[in-house]
């Protein structure tokens, strides 16, 4: 593999790998949240094996002088904490890597990587510190080193993060951490590394989050107020960070015994006037898809996290794919409307979850967030989050006596009363209805209430959430593309030498936006570029549109697209 | 209060003349009138079957949701308003079938809901196929040669999982399920009322009579707070126990534990987002 | 509502209808046996509510010289046992319509009908017979009379019918019956109605079979051996028809406790080698979008028969529609093959599902076969099946010491062995895995195994089922429809004036036929009709082709298309 | 037999040195052996979570499905071929939790079949979330404030819906853990084996010395054919029994009830299809 760029000095690209239980997700943390203090931009993307113990794992860290928010292939640095170094990451090593590791873990591993070798006695070193579990913080103090971060800020860091562990951890990272840090300072002066970067003060202010964390933060911003779900990777996040947050804001969150349940209490809190999500991934949501219909006939909002992993099945319980979407636009028996968002970056993340949860009271439907594993286990500092822009709109009225539930409306909207909320009474049925919800066997009865559930879709076409669009406005190649692969798209549109091409990047999939239908009938040369192997959001815009996209780049690797798998791909085709 | 209050207006019923589910719905409407409640107070819950279809028949709030899973609908009523009266009915294919899991865990919980299984002892929508407590040899169109699965036993199983309340009624007796029904409303946590409900159509084994001949009401020596011997009784096939079979007070009901009830009652649809600790939240990303 | 056709002498349309509880189904199968026999064509469709007793169901019963297989609006007939006659059947009856019920029990509702009245007093006759639960036999009776039908045959084969249920009970409905067939006679005699009905004697030896004993039929044809699944109008008929005679065909059924349950037996039976199926509605087989998805991974082979009911939810139970074709195609999460058959005609369905089980077994893949409540619940006389067509093919192979499950091949297809079979070791896992079936969480064999399992799709594209044409070579309007509408589209598509319009039906969803695009790229103006509200099919067909339908032909309202009803639309689109 | 004929090559074992799954791999392994049976007449059937992947550490037939839903897949595999030998093992999330439902209604077919359950009493995959098994108060990054819920209580319910064969054991005792598992192989129908699993990993309240405090043999007076007894002793909680807690021997399996194989112990895939009786079926169709 050939990397399309030259290690960059005010961007540095470093992977530590080792074992899962080696505490790599520790480090990505510690790492990440010290140069962030330290005015750095950072960016970090882990990929895991399905194991609790041994194998390899790797976090890929960037630090640089410039906002980075895109995975990348090149590896300036690479930390080995353990040996069986996984292809994914050999082949990512180039002559130009420099790979730090301690020689006698690695053993004759060493001699087949390519790049230059930069030995440390890790585990001698861990072992001074307290134990060769330290290895990961002096890995660690490497970065702080040769990033020159200041060292009292790192320890001042290292005091409240490890201070729950108590006084004799807090001492035992500091000293691997120390140990590593010369290390880092050594490898900066001697030239091996050469960096230049270029601190700002502005994003120590800055929020870091991953893409777990925007989803639920924007559901609290959102006025969620009941969680259900299963724990599922990569969608358990979600559900912990409520249920630690629960009691704070009001929020009923509970583990249920099947997915099947989580949908349906969602849909009973949605009845009684909660703000209910449910979290999980495509075996859950799969089996979810009996009580999405059910939410779509009572019209009771639900949003719903699916955090994508690649199947059929189990699949790899850890990775990546884009390939639930055509699930997620179809799943649940009969006809209902329903929105799907696709967020592309973590600010995404944040407001589209938040603006969900109005949605879909505001429309009394079903709305589904699609992310990844990628996306959800990925972050990097973002400005902070105008939280004057946060309204919370509820839609609720007081139901009098004679309410009907399901009374006809031009718009297909009822307004929506909850039990207890007025005088009338507040009905709900799972079998075509009427006005008030009792199950009734009339074929012109049945017509109507079709007609004015899919009335609403009228009204949700009018908010949708427009596309990201970059390039000239008069091109001839459009690119095409959605979700969690933004980042890795928009380094490498920028990059691009071709100057007639516009990338168009859809943060909602469902209903699709009439932007998409302009921009298509433009382009000369159509490119979809999607996590999966069919090509399924390329499908759908040829189902609502006709035009069939020219050149399909798919990936269905378990992994995300890198940068540099981007621009390969658009290369070659736009050559 | 007069049980009429709880009466819908020009309503077809549709379950067969004779069936036990015109005397469970008697049964609910003055249990529910006895207590002082009245029909914006009261949500029934239910999934699919005959019995499920009790809400269409009477007036209350109403959530008929699918087939099998009424009880996890219910908790997250209860959980989002614990103001509201809950009460979720059902057949045994319902609740017992396809619901099953969300049976076993909604005990788990004790949710504060009150549980009413019509339990005839086969399917009655669907046309009279063997249901989960159909007895052993049962014939029907699918189970052609007889039932040949151990049924299920709703009580042994609700004991064994420490539900907290357990009770079994008959629908032929108007006045005492009504009374039972009544105490498991009043109960805190989840309460099981197994009725046996004769059904006119499709069970020609477990009738009127074959109930009347098979069950005893309790007599007032029984110590329902003793979890052994009432295991021991729910085992028992011989003769089937009416009454209130278990009952313990003194857990907690899943609202309870979840603790934003405590000091304020109000349902989630009531409560304000608070924008200040989701400044300080959104600080701790920093 | 007009009728486009006036009674014809020689095709008599029946309806009897009555309370649920007063043998509308008994009556129809009598009727329509004993006039099977008597030589005469016959259709028969019933329609019901969601109860056990009381309401009003109809069944629309032809009896004809000619191959009828269509449900049609024109009532010549309508037998009335009790009042509530509801409004479908009210707006079918014309002037010509001859209304036969007792005036007492139907009261002043008579008055409120057009049509010609003709009073029989039922309830007095029945109760005459030994009680009131004759009156449906009355009717039978009428018919029989009216038809002249010897009436020793029709005592023959009450005698046989009736059997079972005691010498007391077949005394009675004679005397019902024979009470009817006088009245019937002196309906014919006066003229009222005027029958040309001529019997042919090779209808006599035909077989009679509704869509449910056809996929039921084509199924033990198919060799299936293992069926689980849960009771689900309108698809529990074939769970109920595969336990009667499981003895015999050494076939596992069993109703299980859910339909997630059931499909899981299902991909284990076909792991262990047995033909597996399971038979449900729109709402089990969305429970079962998880287990399809585990079939796909493991390659299982497994036939699912989903009957389609109006959804979202439980909609209406007992109602018939085609708007699960998308869940078909989507369900399940991840990417995998499948196959999806729809019957156009009963012998489809006996056909069609017996190739199923071939074509699960030869691409390792999952068949759904997707009918609707309108299809499994008619039935009209075919001709004899030739069972020398029916060949079943296992595609088993020993396993030898060195076996491996998911050995790389270039058509996608490894070769399938099942466990006990061979001295070989077999596999099957949920999660991405090597050619012995085992967890690898490697990147590049994921991407091989995806191809793998994708590749089987040009496989399976070679043996599509072709559709069926009607109409002139050079058309420029072309009609498509898929599934349980094709006979009333026929019978249409020989009455329609239009000389430049053809008919392609389908009876295979997906992969679709080459045959379609051959015939869309020829169509001027294109028009799709289907028993849903949002053109399914014709979003398939555009995301396929990129051609989209001039016009859509929709009917969702719970009902089938009667002949009269394809006529109407499609004349106001063709004028 | 040498209990290395199960052993699978060139394999790197998943789980985290010191879990308790290593020893019942290898319990499994002996009982299998000892019993004199080999890797082609066996098959392992699991779900997903950590125990779940034990077939995938091991040689046989395997058929490694969906988290919660081994006992559907492995009922009908014993259904389509009774020859072989079905063993599924899972965890206590697997069974208990998403497979609930199959888990009661296995045990009503009373498949011949043995379940293995590695019951951890957490979440073990997915990093050590509570599972149903889980003690009240047990404090996770979801269940923040502890367990709220009754722990799910696999032997008295299993007891309580008549399972022909119920047992406990503790991975910690690899000698007895085999002895259990012959006997539950031997076994005519279903048989339970529950087994104390300490997960080193996430599970820092029951631990290896937590469940030797905490458990005891039976001695050989225990009855374990009287029901009532093995029951209440099901429900104790403050000492918990290990062995054969119930056993009935009286049982039929559902493959026998399902009588195609009363006669023909045949496999589906070895039958023919009898295209004699398929004419006649036509026949009745006329
Ligand atoms: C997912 C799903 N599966 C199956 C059905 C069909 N179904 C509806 S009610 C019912 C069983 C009814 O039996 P029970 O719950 O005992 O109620 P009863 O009619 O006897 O009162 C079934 C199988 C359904 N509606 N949904
Ligand atoms: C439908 C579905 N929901 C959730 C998951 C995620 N998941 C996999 S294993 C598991 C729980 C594991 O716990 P347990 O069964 O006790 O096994 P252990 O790992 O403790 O051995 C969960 C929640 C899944 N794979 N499928
Ligand atoms: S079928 Fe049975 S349960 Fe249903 S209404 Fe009739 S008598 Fe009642
Ligand atoms: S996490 Fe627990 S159950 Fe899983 S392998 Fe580690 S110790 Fe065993
Ligand atoms: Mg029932
Ligand atoms: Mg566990």
């Amino acid at each position: 593999m050939v990397n399309y760029r030259e290690p960059e000095a005010c961007d540095f690209s470093v992977v530590l790998c080792g074992a899962a239980g080696q505490g790599i997700k520790t480090v990505e943390t510690l790492v990440v949240k010290v140069m962030k203090r330290a005015g750095y931009n950072v960016f970090a993307s882990r990929e895991y094996m399905s194991r609790v113990r041994g194998g390899n794992n790797s976090t890929e860290i960037r630090i640089s002088s410039v906002r980075v928010s895109a995975v990348v292939d090149r590896i300036d640095m690479l930390l080995a904490l353990n040996g069986g170094i996984r292809k994914n990451i050999r082949d990512r090593i180039s002559d130009s890597t420099v790979i730090v590791g301690d020689k006698e873990e690695l053993g004759g591993e060493v001699d087949s990587l390519s790049g230059q070798f930069y030995n440390v006695d890790l585990i001698r070193l861990a072992k001074e510190a307290g134990g060769a579990v330290y290895s990961n913080v002096v890995a660690a103090g490497i970065m702080f080193g040769l990033c020159k971060v200041p060292i009292q800020e790192v320890k001042k860091f290292f005091n409240v993060f490890f201070l729950s562990k108590g006084e004799g951890v807090v001492k035992n990272n500091l000293v691997a951490m120390e140990k590593g840090f010369l290390i880092g300072e050594r490898m900066g002066s001697s030239g091996l590394i050469s960096l230049d970067l270029e601190p700002d003060p502005g994003v120590k202010e800055e929020l870091l989050m991953d893409g777990s964390e925007a989803v639920s933060l924007g559901a609290i911003a959102g006025g969620c107020n009941f969680i259900a779900s299963y724990p599922m990777s990569p969608a358990t996040g979600v559900l912990a960070f409520l249920s630690k947050h629960a009691k704070s804001f009001s929020i009923v969150a509970e583990q249920i015994e099947d997915e099947i349940a989580a949908i349906n209490m969602a849909v009973g809190a949605g009845y009684a006037g909660a703000r209910a999500m449910v979290s999980t991934s495509g075996g859950g949501f799969a089996l979810m898809s009996e009580g999405l219909s059910l939410a779509g006939i009572m019209e009771t909002p639900v949003v719903i996290h699916l955090g994508q992993r690649p199947g059929p099945a189990t699949g790899m319980a850890t990775r990546t794919e884009q390939a639930d979407l055509e699930l997620a636009l179809y799943s649940g028996h009969g006809e209902f409307p329903r929105i799907i968002l696709a967020p592309a970056t973590i600010e995404d993340g944040f407001w589209l979850t938040q603006r969900a949860f109005n949605l879909a009271d505001k429309f009394q439907t079903q709305v589904i967030i699609l992310t990844d594993q990628y996306f959800l286990n990925s972050f990097y500092n973002i400005p902070a989050i105008d939280t004057g822009m946060i309204f919370i709109d509820r839609y609720i009225v007081e139901a009098d006596k004679d309410y009907r539930r399901y009374i006809m409306s031009d718009n297909g909207i009822s307004p929506r009363s909850v039990p207890g909320h007025g005088m009338g009474i507040v009905g709900a049925d799972s079998h075509e209805h009427d006005e008030w919800g009792h199950v009734q066997e009339d074929f012109e009865l049945r017509v109507r209430m079709v007609d004015k559930r899919l009335r609403k879709m009228r009204e949700i076409e009018k908010e949708t959430v427009e596309p990201l669009f970059f390039g000239p406005p008069d091109f001839n190649n459009l690119v095409i593309s959605w979700g969690s692969t933004y980042p890795m798209v928009m380094e490498t549109a920028k990059l691009l030498r071709s100057a007639d091409t516009a990338f168009l990047h859809l943060r909602q999939i469902w209903p699709l936006s009439e932007e998409i239908r302009n921009n298509l009938s433009r382009a000369s040369k159509v490119i979809v570029l999607e996590g999966n192997a069919t090509g399924q959001f390329s499908k759908l815009i040829r189902r609502e549109t006709g035009i069939e996209a020219n050149h399909l780049v798919l990936n269905y690797s378990g992994l995300q697209f890198s940068s540099e798998d981007v621009y390969r791909y658009l290369d070659k085709i736009l050559d | 209060m007069d049980p009429s209050i709880f009466d819908l207006q020009n309503i077809d019923i549709q379950w067969c003349p004779g069936c036990g589910d015109f005397k469970i719905l008697d049964a609910l409407k003055g249990a529910l009138a006895e207590l002082g409640l009245t029909p914006e107070k009261v949500v029934i819950v239910s999934g699919i079957g005959q019995a499920a279809k009790m809400p269409h028949f009477m007036k209350s709030h109403f959530f008929n949701g699918l087939h099998g899973r009424a009880l996890s609908n219910a908790t997250a009523i209860k959980a989002s308003n614990p103001l509201l009266q809950v009460i979720v009915i059902g057949g045994d294919g319902d609740m017992y079938g396809e619901g099953g899991n969300h049976f076993i865990n909604t005990i788990r919980r004790n949710t504060d809901i009150t549980n009413i299984v019509c339990n005839n002892m086969v399917y009655g929508l669907t046309k009279g196929q063997a249901s989960p407590t159909s007895p052993l040899g049962f014939r029907t169109s699918v189970q052609v040669d007889g039932v040949i699965n151990e049924p299920f036993n709703p009580l042994s199983i609700a004991i064994a999982q420490k539900a907290s309340f357990v009770a079994r009624a008959f629908a032929g007796d108007l006045e005492k399920t009504r009374e039972i029904i009544k105490k498991a409303i009043l109960h805190k946590g989840y309460s099981l009322v197994d009725i046996f409900q004769p059904c006119v159509s499709f069970n020609k084994v477990n009738t009127y009579k074959w109930f009347m001949d098979n069950t005893y009401y309790l007599d007032d020596d029984h110590d329902s707070g003793n979890r052994e011997k009432a295991i021991l009784l729910a085992l028992k096939e011989d003769k089937y126990p009416l009454g209130i079979i278990y009952e313990d007070n003194t857990r907690d009901s899943f609202e309870e534990n979840l603790g934003i009830y405590r000091e304020d009652e109000r349902p989630l649809y009531q409560r304000d987002f608070d924008m200040d600790k989701f400044k300080e939240l959104l600080d701790m990303q920093k």
